[in-house]
């Protein structure tokens, strides 16, 4: 099935020159530091932790509700000191899933009601199942799907994984259209 | 901010949260964006040096079934953690403990020090946690940890939150309470 | 991705005639054929660790028994240990009074918080650890119970060998019904399936085989102590039967014999078509590269059919759905629907389709225009408005017409589709010739879902 | 183990060792002195996504379906090697059904490809691990306790005694008794465990089964015909030639994980001179020892350990059924069966 489309209201979401679509509802804290490279959806009640380190986000990524996104700490015998997160290309986070993790990279499918945890590192093509707990470290090898508490290798997934979700990021992005109200086409702040 | 919510000097409370009722926060404690502290039932009393993180639920919140207020207070001590998304009804909540991502902790269920819940665990039961528990995993397996984890120094906690209240001044714009 | 997309409503068939959904799917460019993951062959690929990610030489692999050297998991929880660094006061020799830090190293699991110091492990001076592991206490005895039965065996080859030439032929089969060990026939049995390893071997032969000294037998036991039944239990100290299992040479009951392990390695698996054993998909050595050498999956060669909208279903009544067929190709792709009907593979459909009568023609894939909207030039195409919905890129809406047979359940109809396709696998070894043009014909089954509920 | 590699036969393509259990399978490498791997026998299903037991089938079609994602699991994820054109020596019950083992055979000769399969019974296998060959073997696993006497290598089949009490039997006891008596508290609240539906599942019990001295009684409680794991001994022992007792009695081998319970042995023991002394046997029997054997490997794989013995040695493919007779035969010699095929 292809997908639906999905309509907001114009006043609820800031479209920016690059494309980004952001809900005025979501939290982005210490957005200077925070790099979003275009297309990418960031949905209501989401928090974008900026303010502790850098956060880069790629092209064609949708962050649904509720996801926090936080860059990871790391307590050392002197004091804590907070590291940039880094998110790839055609990245899907779904709903009220919390990402501590140190680097995802591109074509990642995170599941919802998840918790990535510190400084966890997935790779390419990987997905998290849905409720999954990732302890703090966890890696994720390409074409892996991690689930269950502590999250641990299931399942493979299919070679064609980079082609299904560049399919599914665009296409949301393609359908996740506005109705009413004026376009306003200010920056986000 | 209500007039019945008290902070003492030193503590960081963002701008994006929500504190409702009768509540007191000690020194060093950092509440994050939009955690939400609700005192219903009763006044809520929080330590020194206490990290409450994003989307995290305090709430003293009346047992259902009775309506009227039973003035129960719910004290939590020192240098506890509660992490991202958690969701806190016990009462009483000792010191060094820590509730990790979208755990949930009953009413009726007693912290004493160095807890350890873990992601997602629920805790229900009506009972005192010993000290130095360890709960974890998809059936809330636990056991009781031989040392205590060794991150919990006191420098280090201050280390932590004197980064916190730098990032919020600096990008946020907060006051410093 | 279930979350979005249900790949499941759009099968093909596969050449084994099961029928799966496109992304599951293979195209062999040399059979062409459409392969699933039962009609192909799965090879070991490349061990590595899903922890460091590194690749390790299937020779390693299995002297270390799959396991890598380096990474540990909790014996607790699974998940991986890490290290971490204490200081020791370590008195100095020269100085008694002295004492300088030592940096010493255990691991702890990040997760249920156990550490190597809970059963007794000693700290490490070197990150790295060299962590010893258990050996199996009757290591000695299964080898030279094994080296044994192997003399034994290498005998009884001999002597069959021998025999080949002295007995007729028509004693042979009665010969290998002798084997000691075999257990395929009664003549097996009566002639000893275990024969006794010490009188294992024929008086005449010249290697005289070592007796292996039978295990010993004992007449008591140890009773149960006394404290199993008086003493409480302590749930927690006693170890689950996955904790158990996983060290499966040991096995230990309690929480205290717990020790690391070895991180199992995980593989990278090629493909190969059973038929002509040219391989389907060959993944890159590195295992964090997400590139294949030969990658020839359905979904980038075979137009994929999609059902467009959710469609309203009336029982009886002749309705339009609009389906969608994407053209992952690069090249121009004519597309001709027929139905199945008479097809003795088709026991899915329950409904009747009428399908578009001409040729479809869909535009071939362009990469870069799909980050450069606005400049794309379609080529023109006459269409037909009752026929086809929209065009987008390399993607055709278009009608079909489902009259629903079935009142309850959900709706089912296939169809025929008949693709033509550019070989650029032949093309390649005869240089500047076009690609072979072929025509390939899939079998397609669409699920619509239910009828439309009456308010 | 470089030492292990040196002394199995075939180097390059090591023999694969399976022993396909009620509730655990152990699998490994010939040669190895343990198993590689001790797993639930158990696999998702890809249609309804939910976990099934490899043994609760309703169909043939099932079985074939399950077994093939098993076995996939086991070589791709445990193993890690090649399927195509392996050796396999497969430790099975002898009371295995042959649904069951023509299911598998077809699973590994059609869909893996395997060279070759040799079927050998886990009763005879577990002797290899003992240096001898002759004794009572006993086998507690989880749906039944077979025993079955073997003389000089030869399994007297006429004394084979087998009855559906074992681990599961165990089981199904606390549950019994929990349902009975415990109770859950929550909220406050104390009520019994039987109100709450399904909070007892298999593997709960089988962690809790450490605690319950009463729950294994079970094995020792005589049923209706007056049989239990005990009696079920001696009557072997009388099934067989007066001439053969003394040697089997002083020759008991005891396999299969029920019987890894902390202070079976002991009880077994027990038991079974008690028992002597009962008006059946005191009659019958003139056993005044028992003597067991104790194997260098757990018991829940001990018969694996045989079977990778077995795989390590020369003569392996001559007791092995190869693909091409499979595949010009369609079928499998069940192992009891008196005509002999076409080699």
């Amino acid at each position: 099935m292809e997908l639906q489309d999905v309509f907001y209201n114009n006043a609820e979401y800031i479209e920016t020159a690059s494309g980004n679509k952001v809900s005025r509802q979501s939290v982005l804290c210490g957005s200077q530091n925070i790099v979003i490279n275009g297309k990418t959806v960031i949905m209501t009640d989401c928090v974008i932790r900026g303010d502790l380190a850098n956060v880069r986000i790629g092209r064609h990524c949708i962050v649904s509700r509720k996801a926090v996104i936080r860059p990871p700490f790391k307590k050392f015998s002197k004091g804590v000191a907070f590291f940039p997160i880094h998110i790839g290309d055609n990245v899907f986070i779904g709903e009220d899933s919390i990402v501590n993790a140190a680097q995802v990279g591109s074509f990642v499918h995170i599941g919802k009601n998840c918790v990535i945890g510190r400084r966890c590192v997935l790779k390419d093509c990987c997905a998290i199942a849905d409720n999954t707990v990732l302890p703090p470290e966890t890696v994720v090898p390409p074409f892996t799907v991690f689930s269950g508490s502590p999250g641990r290798f299931t399942s493979e997934l299919p070679e064609c994984t980079q082609d299904l979700m560049i399919d599914v990021t665009m296409s949301f992005y393609d359908h996740f259209k506005s109705i009413g109200g004026p376009k306003s086409k200010d920056r986000k702040r | 901010m209500k007039p019945s919510v008290k902070i003492a000097a030193g503590a960081l409370v963002c701008d994006e949260c929500e504190l409702v009722g009768d509540i007191t926060i000690g020194a060093r404690t950092v509440v994050h964006p939009k955690a939400r502290i609700i005192a219903e039932d009763g006044p809520i009393y929080i330590g020194e040096n206490n990290i409450i993180e994003e989307l995290v639920q305090i709430v003293n919140k009346n047992p259902e079934g009775k309506s009227s207020s039973t003035q129960n207070v719910m004290i939590i001590g020192n240098n506890n953690v509660f992490e991202v998304g958690s969701y806190i009804e016990a009462t009483k909540i000792g010191d060094h403990n820590m509730v990790e991502a979208k755990a949930k902790v009953g009413r009726q269920v007693e912290l004493t020090s160095g807890c350890i819940i873990g992601g997602m665990c629920s805790v229900s039961s009506t009972e005192t946690m010993p000290e130095n528990t360890v709960i974890c995993g998809s059936n809330c397996d636990r056991r009781v940890a031989r040392e205590r984890p060794p991150t919990q120094r006191l420098d280090v906690w201050c280390s932590y939150n004197i980064y916190l209240l730098k990032c919020n001044i600096l990008f946020n714009g907060d006051k410093e309470l | 991705m279930a979350t979005f997309i249900d790949v499941n409503l759009v099968k093909y068939i596969c050449g084994c005639g099961k029928k799966k959904p496109v992304c599951k799917l293979y195209l062999c460019r040399h059979c062409l054929k459409i392969r699933c993951g039962d009609c192909v062959l799965h090879e070991v690929d490349t061990p590595y660790c899903p922890n460091c990610l590194e690749n390790m030489p299937a020779a390693e692999a299995k002297l270390k028994r799959n396991r890598c050297s380096n990474c540990f998991d909790c014996p607790n929880c699974g998940h991986t240990l890490t290290t971490r660094a204490t200081s020791h006061a370590v008195s100095n020799p020269e100085d008694p009074n002295k004492s300088t830090p030592k940096k010493m190293f255990y691991m702890a699991c990040g997760f249920c918080r156990w550490t190597t110091r809970d059963v007794g492990i000693a700290d490490k001076p070197a990150a790295s650890g060299n962590w010893e592991d258990k050996d199996n206490p009757h290591q000695k005895r299964i080898l030279s119970l094994l080296e044994t039965y192997q003399q034994i065996a290498q005998k009884e080859k001999a002597e069959k060998e021998r025999k080949k030439y002295v007995r007729r032929r028509s004693y042979l089969t009665y010969a290998a019904g002798m084997d000691k060990y075999g257990m395929v026939s009664v003549a097996a049995k009566r002639k000893g399936l275990l024969a006794s390893p010490s009188t294992g071997g024929s008086k005449d032969e010249d290697t005289v085989i070592s007796p292996v000294e039978p295990s010993d037998t004992v007449t008591t036991f140890e009773p149960l102590q006394d404290e199993i039944f008086t003493q409480e239990l302590h749930l927690e100290n006693m170890a689950g039967m996955s904790q158990r299992h996983a060290p499966p040479e040991f096995q230990p009951c309690e929480m205290t014999d717990l020790h690391p392990l070895h991180k199992h390695l995980l593989i990278r698996r090629s493909l190969r078509c059973k038929q002509c054993e040219h391989n389907l998909s060959k993944p890159e050595f590195n295992p964090i590269s997400i590139k294949f050498k030969i990658q020839l999956i359905a979904m980038s060669h075979i137009p994929e059919i999609r059902i467009f909208t959710s469609p309203e279903l009336n029982f009886d009544k002749e309705c339009k759905v609009i389906l969608t067929v994407c053209n992952p190709t690069s090249y121009n792709t004519n597309i001709n629907l027929t139905t199945l009907e008479g097809d003795t593979q088709d026991d899915f459909s329950n409904s009747k389709i009428t399908l578009p009568k001409d040729t479809i023609v869909v535009s071939r894939r362009d990469d870069a225009a799909l980050y450069d909207v606005g400049s794309q030039e379609q080529e023109a195409q006459k269409d037909d408005p009752s026929v086809i919905a929209f065009r987008k890129a390399n993607k055709v809406g278009f009608y079909v017409k489902v009259k629903p047979q079935v009142k309850e359940g959900d709706i089912q109809v296939s169809f025929m589709m008949k693709h033509d396709y550019h070989n650029t696998a032949i093309a390649l070894t005869s240089e500047n010739q076009e690609p072979q043009v072929v025509w390939l014909e899939q079998k397609v089954f669409v699920n619509l879902g239910p009828l439309k509920t009456q308010k | 183990m470089p030492l292990f590699e040196a002394l199995s036969y075939s180097s390059d393509k090591n023999v694969v060792i399976l022993d396909i259990g009620a509730v655990y399978t152990k699998c490994g490498l010939a040669g190895e002195i343990g198993p590689r791997c001790i797993i639930p026998s158990e696999v998702k299903n890809e249609k309804t996504e939910k976990i099934v037991k490899i043994w609760e089938f309703s169909s043939t079609e099932e079985l074939y379906e399950n077994l093939k994602n098993f076995l996939f699991h086991l070589f791709f994820r445990s193993l890690l090697v090649n399927a195509k054109d392996r050796r396999l020596v497969v430790c099975e019950s002898i009371l295995c059904p042959s649904q069951v083992r023509e299911t598998l055979a077809k699973v590994l000769f059609i869909h893996f490809e395997v060279s070759s399969v040799m079927f050998g019974a886990g009763h005879l296998l577990s002797m290899l691990t003992l240096g001898t060959n002759t004794g009572l073997v006993i086998d507690l696993g989880y749906s039944e306790t077979v025993v079955v006497p073997v003389y000089e290598g030869i399994p007297v089949i006429k004394a084979l005694q087998a009855i559906p009490v074992a681990g599961k039997a165990v089981h199904r006891k606390i549950e019994d008794l929990l349902k009975e008596t415990a109770k859950i508290t929550e909220d406050g609240q104390d009520k019994p465990i039987s109100e709450v539906p399904d909070c007892l599942t298999e593997e709960l019990l089988e962690d809790i089964k450490e605690i319950r001295e009463h729950s294994c009684e079970v094995l020792f409680e005589q049923d209706n015909e007056e049989v239990s794991v005990s009696t079920l001994i001696l009557d072997a022992i009388v099934q067989c030639p007066i001439d053969m007792r003394k040697a089997l009695s002083e020759n008991i081998v005891i396999i299969g994980g029920t019987s890894m319970l902390a202070g079976f042995h002991h009880r077994l023991r027990a038991e079974l001179y008690d028992l002597l002394k009962k008006p059946k046997y005191k009659d019958s029997l003139a056993i005044k020892e028992f003597r067991f054997h104790q194997m260098p490997a757990k018991q829940n794989y001990a018969a694996w350990l045989g079977g990778a013995m077995m795989g390590a040695l020369e003569t392996l493919p001559s007791k092995s059924v190869t693909r091409d007779l499979y595949i010009i035969n369609g079928h499998l010699t069940d192992w009891c069966s008196i005509s002999q095929e076409k080699q």
